[in-house]
């Protein structure tokens, strides 16, 4: 390869950093309010009191607790693909990885924030965190919001680790090429790289350990989650198929938020020549994979339910099914089974725009899921005298609405300050356009990818 | 040994006049929420008398039955709690304490016959209304999660009492709010602990069964079925 | 301002009056020095007397020292004093014995109701706009003894009405001495769910005009003929402890009942068997119960006065066969004969009436039929049988020594219906009208045009706390202490097997510039030009003297123990007469029979309309939370679920599931009733333990103006009520209107559910009525 | 055009979703408010409501970092010049701690009790007089004593019953004058002692 196709490239992957158009404050300056108008619903829920959102007995947990699992569930992207596909060396992943793991970050920040946002007493939330006091009392380990606090701590420092190492030699790049305060900031982050060859094998060294490390971080993160609710004698909840189930279905959904965030970015960022059909091809058959996985799950486990026939689970079976929640449990339905199925399996339908219809599809469809798994079990318990509906009022569905403006606005910063493609691991990127060697790929669609 | 604070209601006596209910907002400082509130369920009764109508006109029969916090010896409410704001006592009681409550109301999900009940607003009270308000239970605020106690500070006191006076505790010593009003006195209160005490007695009856027993909570309250006529 | 709003208003900028022993310093306030000095924390228990309904149950008030916000000189501060926590049943009152209902424990905050009265107020303006100023005591004392002198100076004072609840107590006794001594008729009583008609016919059978009390902790059959007597009816604490123990009878025997009603009561859930009957049957039934005794002579009892009231009875009662009675009442004859054998087989056994069942055109005839059957049973004046509570003789009585209640006769009373009618055709000019404790404009049927009627008369005092409808048309309102601030007494006529005069002193002093009526009616007896001459200063003086004369120390033990009651006899369990020991009926039996033509045979109940275009009963009954909607206004008892359909805060028409899908109603849909009367707009509760052709309506709801918490809240089914009359007895047959429905609308929220998904069955997927 | 394209992709389908869980899940709960009555009895208390919520946000972040207000008395009572005299705590002035739960704060009557005959011609005896006669008593602003949101409900009889002496919770009283916040109750203070003397740490002691 040439320095000056090198060279372009650079300019090219760079261009979002040197460059700035209105649309990128316009973008910003929107998110910006959306989020603000998320933080004073928050604060007014703090000084008005918990009861102006719906929640009401005997629902307690509803729209915040779901977007807590899915955005846990969201975070999934990152570690899954990039980890397992460094793992097993897959050259198409290159170009994804970054923007893979960002999501894994930012995902997990706004996913961690929603267990104080639903507390009663936000404000005590540090009685969560194990430190000595003078009361002489500790946090109770036996309680799954405690693991959770541990397991997200921990997987929240692998996941930045994991963003941040791999950045390294970009940032030293960004720093050779820029000047002034810039440079000095950059220089600092790169935290003196000079590519040198015993680095480079540090960091692939460091990369290997945190590829394997993170992955059974990852899965348990997730099983921990479904431990929230596998914990609790709740009808329905009450099952040992929550741990695997929430994992498939975050890594479902995590794929699917990839496969949107990429294709906004390739159109928003000209990516065109980077982000190519190949890898929507990819993550599409993985994400019909998923699917196929997560009906077979909740195939199980209404099965066992069904067939348990146990009066308490049948309550709650019959109100997905048939009762008032009824539209929720088909729309997931088509939304997860019908339309990724569709539009994935047959090949000359599995095109970009495909992949991000059904990716958008899968989303709400795994939004839903989770409500679905929250809010009817607790609104139908064993006692049918306390049973319950729910109804979301503006609060929740503000800070809702805030948090996917968060995500995006967070998204967009990043990839204004840092490249969303990995420089460096570019060289491999390209080798693959090279030789069909590494992947097996029909003749059409390497020379489609060519031009 | 220590006491082992159970209860049994005698569901052949209990009428339905709900006449524990009101004895546990005054004993209790139990908020009126308002209709609003009430009509989103947010409505506050430690104690309620569930009502369940079996088969259909003219062969129509209905089942009472009074629901309190159970005072699980097993309660899924106390693991879950990530602060130990529910936590269990020495003498078995199932403590719900305020001012270690975050609000994560894990506990209420966890509880299998909803009997835990979370302040959404600052509880209040159109003064004077507020004079009637009992100086020995705390006014709990926005935010934290209440519950039966077993009217703890009766307990409290009368251990206290008898303690100054160099006694033991009689049997039927103490009586919670509930108990005490009774009209139809179908409820009995006592240590599960000593096997004389009417309570107990009671418990052991082969009319006893325990609500959502399968689940295997172990509750202290024991409700003795209703007889049908000799 | 929506009281929410305000309340979390004050989350933000409130003003959090610090508890006592709270670390948040309070702005500095001015503090009174106390007049009396309670130790803090520390609790004493006083007695009293519950006022709420005519059970007169024995109350043990708890009093704790605490910061009250008063007026002194002028001033604003904080003093300490003794105020009253939580009140209990009192474990010595042979009344309650412990016990206390939900109603009694909520009157609390009829003191500390926001709402309250706090001062004498004058009405400005014209009625029904309602405005009113205040003034002081002596102002409003001197407008009302003037208008008394010029009745007295013209000679009229035969237009001084008075309007009392009319419970036997000696405040009932002084109101009734200060009209006879004024000169005035004697006040009229009116209450909507009050049992005239059992009066009435225990009169005739028995010669007690009084309630009944039915012994039955010894009772081994109990037939109920609609009396919601573990609810509602007569004095449901003493009766729900003496159920207790029949459930657990101490010989060993499981006492049962059997309930006969158009729609299930609270009681009739607890019953052992429950049998509908179309409503004003249950005489029919009655008698055919009596007819099988009769012919296959299970029982040989005496015929006595009872039985000789009812036609037929010598000659068995041949119209009322089992095959004729099943015809009129739906239930198999095979039944009827089960039971009457049953009845007569398992003694003692007994059977009540009340409610509904006497609130038909036959009501009279009905009762008499179950006084006669009892009679038959011979279970009158017996252990497990129908007593009567002795006479409570208040020496103080007028007519030297009349009893207060049981087989009292007090003078002859009009009726609210006679006094509205003579007010409004100008027959019987009322100048000045007294109003104590009742609120007919809310609780009399619209054809009697109460309201019309008050706001005729030029000169309405009302004594109440509260302005409900009644005092909204009041020109003058004197605020009445409440009955944890003044002497309070009961005499009550039923529920207790020994003679009992409850009575209790202040257990507080009073929160507000208000004053113990009793005390303000002696006060204007002395203050008009020519003094009434009663006898006593005060009303404890009145009490004292009516106690003392029982004995030397009975006043200062009443006092303490929280009134006087005879100690219960040691029954053996065999049976002999629970009050032969007690005197006699205190006038020759029979003496009023006279007054008012003969006995009613039993006829078919009438209605006010057709079935055709009326198709349903309506079936008004009193709310267990609010009685005849006296308590509506006490925000516990709002937020107390009703026990048979979970509701809080509002008001519901029952119906059966069939006729709501007919008329494509479902729950909480909103639905009009209307009767020729008038017609109300309430939300649907479907439940299936009412009659396919009955609504039913809890009365209680719908009170134009009643504080913060009642007003304008629900419908009131008394509207609806066509102005239909007990024959042979001049009472109100509430149970004989009849009504059409049409669904308005969806749900709009107005029917609020502890109960919030409305579920009725503990198995919503199983079994009978499965949604599967 | 894709930063707005952006903006779509990502926000819409979650407003879509909303709106469809909001939609299906409606209930319509509105109640129509009750008429006011005609006539509001007690004005002062129809816009008065006691709560147990902060007065101020202020008054909430001052209490959660433990801020505790510095009580100003409106008496300067020597406590010490009464200890010095032999007049024990509990005799007259916080009698019902021996009994029951709460110290209580004297009143001025119990000041009078002794004081009408004793050292009555002092000046500052005499103002105390006159505030009585004028009908006012002292608002005795609390030194020690728990915030409302601690739920703590100390009982004073028992721990003097088990002859722990005022001074350890309280201070040396006796040798102030007036009454200062000496030691800091905490809850490790509390639960050491109970420690150390076998007392039950369970939170229900204390807390309920």
């Amino acid at each position: 390869m040439t320095d000056r196709a090198e060279l372009a490239r650079l300019d090219d992957l760079l261009r979002p950093l040197e460059r700035t158009t209105w649309r990128f404050y316009a973008l910003v300056a929107g998110l910006a309010v959306v989020v603000l108008l998320g933080a004073v619903a928050w604060v007014s829920q703090m000084v008005i009191g918990f009861g102006t959102t719906g929640i009401a007995p005997p629902i307690m947990w509803a729209f915040y607790i779901t977007n807590f699992v899915f955005w846990i569930g969201i975070s999934h992207a990152g570690t899954l693909i990039s980890a397992i596909l460094r793992l097993v060396n897959a050259g198409w992943r290159k170009p994804v990885t970054r923007c893979a793991e960002v999501i894994t970050v930012f995902a997990l920040m706004i996913g961690a924030m929603f267990p104080l946002i639903h507390l009663g007493r936000p404000w005590l939330f540090f009685w969560l965190v194990p430190y000595p006091n003078r009361r002489l009392i500790w946090p109770n380990f036996r309680s799954p919001l405690v693991w959770d606090f541990f397991a997200i701590g921990t997987y929240l420092a692998g996941s930045v680790l994991f963003l941040l190492l791999p950045m390294i030699p970009d940032l030293a790049t960004i720093r050779d090429r820029t000047t002034g305060v810039r440079r000095r900031i950059y220089g600092a982050l790169a935290l003196g790289w000079r590519g040198t060859a015993e680095q480079w094998a540090r960091l692939e060294t460091a990369m290997q350990i945190m590829a394997v490390a993170i992955i059974p971080v990852a899965v348990s993160v997730h099983t921990i989650v479904s431990f929230d609710f596998a914990m609790a004698p709740v009808p329905t909840w009450h099952s040992t198929i929550f741990g695997p189930y929430f994992v498939a279905g975050a890594i479902f959904s995590g794929i699917a938020a990839l496969i949107v965030v990429m294709a906004a970015l390739r159109r928003s960022l000209r990516l065109e020549a980077y982000l190519q059909p190949l890898h929507f091809d990819h993550l599409g058959r993985l994400l019909l994979l998923m699917s196929l996985l997560w009906a077979y799950f909740v195939f199980a486990e209404r099965l066992t339910t069904w067939y348990g026939n146990d009066s308490a689970e049948i309550a709650v079976l019959m109100q997905t099914q048939r009762g008032g929640f009824a539209p929720l449990f088909w729309t997931m339905i088509v939304c997860n089974l019908v339309v990724p199925v569709a539009l994935l399996a047959p090949r000359r339908l599995r095109t970009i725009r495909g992949c991000v219809i059904a990716s958008c599809s899968v989303c709400i469809g795994m939004w839903l899921e989770r409500f679905l798994i929250i809010v009817p079990a607790l609104g139908h318990k064993y006692l049918p005298y306390r049973w319950g509906t729910y109804r979301p009022r503006a609060v929740e569905i503000t800070i809702t609405v805030a948090t996917f403006a968060a995500m995006t606005l967070l998204y967009t910063l990043f990839a204004k300050l840092v490249p969303v493609i990995s420089l460096w691991e570019w060289h491999g990127g390209e080798r693959l356009a090279r030789s069909p060697q590494p992947t097996a790929m029909p003749e059409k669609q390497l020379t489609d990818m060519r031009q | 040994m220590p006491h082992r604070w159970g209860m049994v209601v005698d569901l052949d006596r209990c009428t339905g006049c709900e006449a524990c209910v009101t004895a546990c907002h005054a004993e209790n400082n139990i908020p009126t929420v308002g209709d609003r509130q009430a009509a989103r369920g947010r409505a506050m009764h430690w104690i309620r008398v569930e009502r369940y109508f079996e088969g259909v006109f003219p062969d129509v029969r209905v089942k009472f039955r009074p629901v309190l916090c159970q005072q699980c010896d097993a309660a899924p409410c106390e693991p879950v709690c990530p602060t130990y704001a529910s936590h269990h006592t020495e003498e078995g009681l199932n403590a719900q304490v305020y001012n270690r409550c975050i609000g994560t109301r894990y506990c209420a999900n966890a509880c299998p016959y909803s009997v835990r009940f979370f302040n959404f607003f600052n509880p209040a009270w159109e003064t004077p209304l507020h004079l009637q308000l009992n100086p020995d239970v705390s006014v709990r605020e926005g935010g934290v999660m209440e519950k039966c106690t077993f009217c703890v500070q009766r307990i409290t006191a009368a251990e206290i009492q008898a303690k100054a006076e160099r006694r033991e505790l009689k049997d039927g010593a103490i009586a919670p709010a509930c108990v005490q009003s009774c009209p139809a006195k179908a409820m009995v209160f006592g240590d599960l602990n000593d096997p004389e005490s009417e309570a107990s007695r009671l418990a052991r009856s082969p009319r006893g069964s325990k609500l959502l027993g399968d689940l295997g909570t172990q509750p202290k309250v024991t409700y003795l079925e209703r007889q049908s006529p000799v | 301002m929506e009281r929410r709003t305000f309340i979390k208003l004050t989350a933000v900028s409130g003003t959090g009056a610090a508890l006592a022993g709270c670390g948040v310093s309070e702005p500095a306030l001015i503090r009174f020095v106390p007049d009396e000095t309670p130790a803090p924390g520390i609790a004493e228990w006083k007695p009293g007397v519950c006022p709420l309904c005519a059970g007169g149950c024995g109350l043990s008030v708890r009093i704790m020292a605490a910061d009250v916000d008063t007026v002194r000189n002028g001033q604003r501060g904080v003093v300490r004093r003794g105020v009253a926590k939580k009140l209990e049943g009192a474990a010595a009152h042979p009344v309650n014995g412990g016990g206390l209902c939900a109603r009694g424990q909520a009157g609390i905050q009829l003191t500390y109701h926001p709402d309250r009265l706090t001062q004498p107020i004058r009405r400005v303006g014209s009625r029904r706009d309602g405005q009113f100023e205040p003034i002081t005591w002596d102002q409003a004392l001197s407008e009302l003894v003037s208008r008394l002198d010029t009745l007295a100076t013209n000679g009229q004072v035969r237009s001084l009405a008075i309007l009392t609840s009319g419970r036997p107590s000696h405040r009932q006794l002084l109101f009734d001495q200060f009209a006879a001594r004024f000169g005035a008729p004697a006040p009229i009583s009116y209450n909507l769910f009050d049992e005239p008609v059992v009066r009435r016919a225990n009169d005739l059978s028995f010669g007690h005009d009084q309630l009944p009390t039915i012994d039955l902790a010894r009772t081994r059959l109990l037939l109920s003929f609609g009396a919601d007597f573990l609810g509602t009816w007569n004095s449901p604490v003493a009766q729900m402890a003496a159920y207790a123990r029949m459930r657990r009878n101490p010989t060993g025997v499981r006492g049962s009942f059997v309930q006969i009603e158009s729609r299930m009561t609270p009681t009739g859930a607890s019953a052992d068997e429950w049998l509908p009957v179309p409503p004003g049957t249950e005489g029919a039934l009655a008698l055919g119960l009596a007819h099988v005794i009769l012919k296959e002579h299970l029982t040989s009892a005496p015929p006595g006065r009872a039985a000789s009231l009812i036609d037929g009875w010598a000659a068995g009662l041949p119209d009322f066969t089992p095959e004729k009675v099943s015809a009129m009442t739906g239930v198999p004859s095979a039944r009827i004969e089960r039971l009457a054998r049953a009845l007569a087989g398992q003694r003692p056994a007994a059977a009540i009436i009340g409610g509904p069942a006497l609130a038909h055109t036959n009501g009279l005839a009905a009762a008499l039929a179950v006084n006669a059957l009892n009679a038959l049973l011979d279970s009158v004046d017996q252990p497990g049988g129908v007593c009567f509570t002795p006479p409570f003789r208040a020496s103080v009585a007028s007519r030297g020594g009349a009893p207060l209640s049981g087989g009292s006769a007090p003078p002859i009373r009009g009726t609210l219906q006679t006094l509205a009618s003579e007010i409004l055709s100008g027959r019987h000019p009322v100048e000045v009208l007294l109003v104590d404790g009742v609120n007919p404009v809310f609780a009399a049927p619209p054809a009697w045009r109460v309201g019309e009627a008050l706001s005729r008369v030029p000169f309405v005092v009302s004594f109440g706390s509260f302005i409900d409808e009644t005092a909204a048309l009041a020109d003058l309102i004197l605020p009445d202490h409440t009955f944890l601030e003044s002497w309070v007494d009961a005499v009550p006529e039923s529920g207790s097997l020994v003679a009992v005069a409850s009575v209790a002193p202040p257990t507080m002093t009073s929160l507000f510039q208000t004053r113990a009526t009793p005390d303000v009616l002696l006060e204007v007896g002395r203050m008009l030009r020519q003094p009434i001459g009663l006898p006593w200063q005060t009303f404890e003086a009145m009490l004292k003297a009516s106690f003392e004369a029982l004995g030397p120390e009975v006043w200062s033990a009443a006092q303490k123990q929280g009134g006087w009651w005879e100690e219960p006899p040691a029954v053996p369990p065999t049976a002999r007469p629970v009050s032969a020991r007690l005197p006699a009926p205190t006038r020759p039996p029979g003496r009023r029979i006279a007054v008012s033509g003969g006995v009613p045979s039993f006829a078919p109940p009438e209605f006010d309309a057709a079935a055709d275009d009326f198709p349903f009963h309506l079936l008004p009954y009193p709310s267990p939370s609010f009685l005849d909607g006296s308590l509506a206004h006490l925000p516990w008892l709002q937020e107390l679920p009703d026990p048979m359909t979970s509701a809080m805060w509002s008001a519901w028409v029952e119906l059966h599931p069939q006729t709501a899908e007919r008329l494509h109603i479902q729950l909480g849909d909103l639905v009009r009733v209307e009767s020729h009367a008038g017609a109300v707009e309430v939300p649907a509760f479907v439940s299936p333990g009412i009659a396919p052709d009955v609504v039913a309506m809890p009365v209680g709801q719908g009170h134009v103006t009643y504080t913060r918490y009642a007003s304008g809240r629900g419908a009131n089914p008394v509207s609806l009520l066509a102005p239909m009359v007990v024959s042979g007895a001049d009472a109100l047959a509430w149970a004989a209107t009849r009504v059409k429905l049409t669904r308005v609308g969806p749900p709009d929220g107005r029917l609020v559910l502890f109960s919030t998904a409305g579920e009725l069955r503990e198995r919503p997927y199983e079994g009978p009525g499965a949604r599967r | 055009m894709p930063a707005t394209s952006k903006v779509r992709l990502a926000i819409a389908p979650w407003i879509a979703a909303s709106t469809v869980i909001g939609g299906c899940t409606w209930i319509d709960d509105r109640t129509p408010p009750p008429e006011p009555a005609p006539y509001t009895a007690n004005a002062a208390a129809a816009s008065r409501v006691y709560t147990s919520a902060h007065p101020t946000i202020r008054a909430a972040a001052r209490d959660f970092f433990g801020i505790r207000p510095v009580a100003v008395q409106p008496f300067a009572f020597p406590h010490r010049t009464h200890v010095e005299e032999g007049l024990t705590c509990t005799e007259v002035c916080h009698a019902s701690a021996s009994r029951g739960p709460r110290a209580g704060l004297p009143s001025v009557r119990d000041c009078l009790t002794c004081h009408d005959t004793i050292a009555a011609e002092r000046p500052l005896i005499q103002q105390i007089t006159a505030l009585a006669d004028r009908g006012f008593d002292f608002e005795w602003q609390r030194v020690y004593g728990f915030g409302t949101q601690a739920h703590v409900r100390f009982n004073h009889a028992p721990h003097l019953r088990a002859a722990v002496g005022c001074a350890t919770c309280h201070g040396e009283i006796g040798r102030q004058t007036v009454a200062q916040r000496t030691v800091d109750l905490n809850m490790g203070f509390c639960v050491g002692c109970h420690r150390s003397k076998g007392a039950p740490t369970d939170c229900l002691t204390c807390h309920f």
